[in-house]
């Protein structure tokens, strides 16, 4: 099982803060997991080239390797400062 | 020895320079920047409010590993990174970032630095709320991007 | 639309940068630097006072036309230089600069252009007090002709 | 007529903050009266690459000409900041 997080305009396009994902077996990326969630969520994950992903509150690529306990975020570039 | 902060509280830019170097007499130089609240237009103004949603289990670490990146780079006598999370009005202030160091130039550019990076490396997103009563996430600026960048060349 | 001060009082950070925002919701990024009296030695003081020489009649004319290039190169929203001259101890506060605008980059850039040309343009001159009894007359530094000439390349 | 200003280790070394000076004839540059007035402070212009100059309040060259009521002031590269 890992969580997902979203912030900003993906919360509110997946009309959630966050969600229970239960890992299928094998090797689960975090572009496998963006292929499955956008099948779920349409519209936060139509426009992929904006979204940022975080596991376990770092920065990660699509091809980071997703475990059992992760902490997973969505969300568009950041704007803060 | 960084005074990092993440509140919906405002600051004190006074007392957080005072604070940060009381008593110390081996400070030169201490850089300052504080970003505010910002009208869109001049003369119409188009933002009403500005709100500040962030990653709370990320974002203390954003901002020390960030601190750690200056102090690294930079023989900083004093840091303080304090940014604002939740409702602001226009001219209200949002970040706050403080280096003191033993001459200017470090002082300086630790400061542009951290603000730099805080912008592009921190998980921090900012909402307008129009006079249209639309709201917009703000986008990303490649400027923004371009700024953390150069710090990377040299 | 620059304050400029030149003055024995000491200044208020805090009260300079309310000053300076007060009422405005054009601001975005507010830079400032403050420089500080400075031991030379951490551990082993040997600096037990600063006093500042200037040249009255030049001062403020040097300060005005220091603020006017910057002004003139960056769209500043607000300017304050305040320069303390006389004598000064340890940990007491030099010189302020702040430099605000619409964004950030402006901000931090004319408030080092403006500190840069400041030190290498402005008639002030530092004697220090050491802890031996003797006094000396602190020497301009290549780097900071240098610091102030990347200013021109640009 | 001019009057003459030192400042910092200049002031010390003379042992004036002002003298005035009466411009001979003809064209008289910043130069010519550093000439002069190292014969007479003939500590303080030893050093002469480490003086600046200013004329009425601007920083000045060597070749700039002098005019009477001009205040020209001699002092070491400035510290400030």
């Amino acid at each position: 099982m890992i969580t997902i997080l979203y912030f900003a305009w993906l919360r509110e396009r997946t009309g959630l803060s966050e969600e229970k994902f239960l890992l299928a077996a094998g090797t689960v990326t975090v572009a496998d997991l963006v292929d499955i969630l956008a099948v779920r969520h349409v519209s936060a994950f139509q426009a992929r080239r904006a979204i940022r992903c975080a596991v376990n509150q770092e920065f990660a690529d699509p091809s980071t390797v997703l475990n059992a306990g992760d902490e997973v975020a969505f969300f568009p570039p950041v704007t803060g400062g | 020895m960084a005074r990092i902060v993440v509140s919906e509280a405002d600051f004190d830019v006074g007392a957080e320079i005072a604070a940060l170097t009381a008593g110390r007499t081996d400070i030169g130089g201490i850089g300052c920047f504080i970003g505010t609240v910002r009208d869109n237009a001049p003369g119409t103004p188009d933002v009403t409010a500005l709100t500040l949603e962030h990653y709370p289990a990320m974002t203390e670490r954003a901002l020390a590993s960030i601190v750690a990146l200056a102090e690294n780079r930079w023989p900083l006598l004093g840091c303080t990174v304090i940014h604002r999370v939740g409702r602001m009005l226009p001219g209200e202030n949002i970040v706050l970032v403080i280096a003191a160091s033993a001459h200017r130039q470090a002082a300086l550019d630790a400061t542009a630095f951290l603000i730099d990076w805080l912008k592009t490396k921190a998980p921090f997103w900012k909402r307008e709320d129009l006079a249209s009563g639309e709201q917009v996430w703000v986008e990303a600026r490649e400027t923004d991007d371009a700024a953390a960048e150069r710090w990377q060349e040299r």
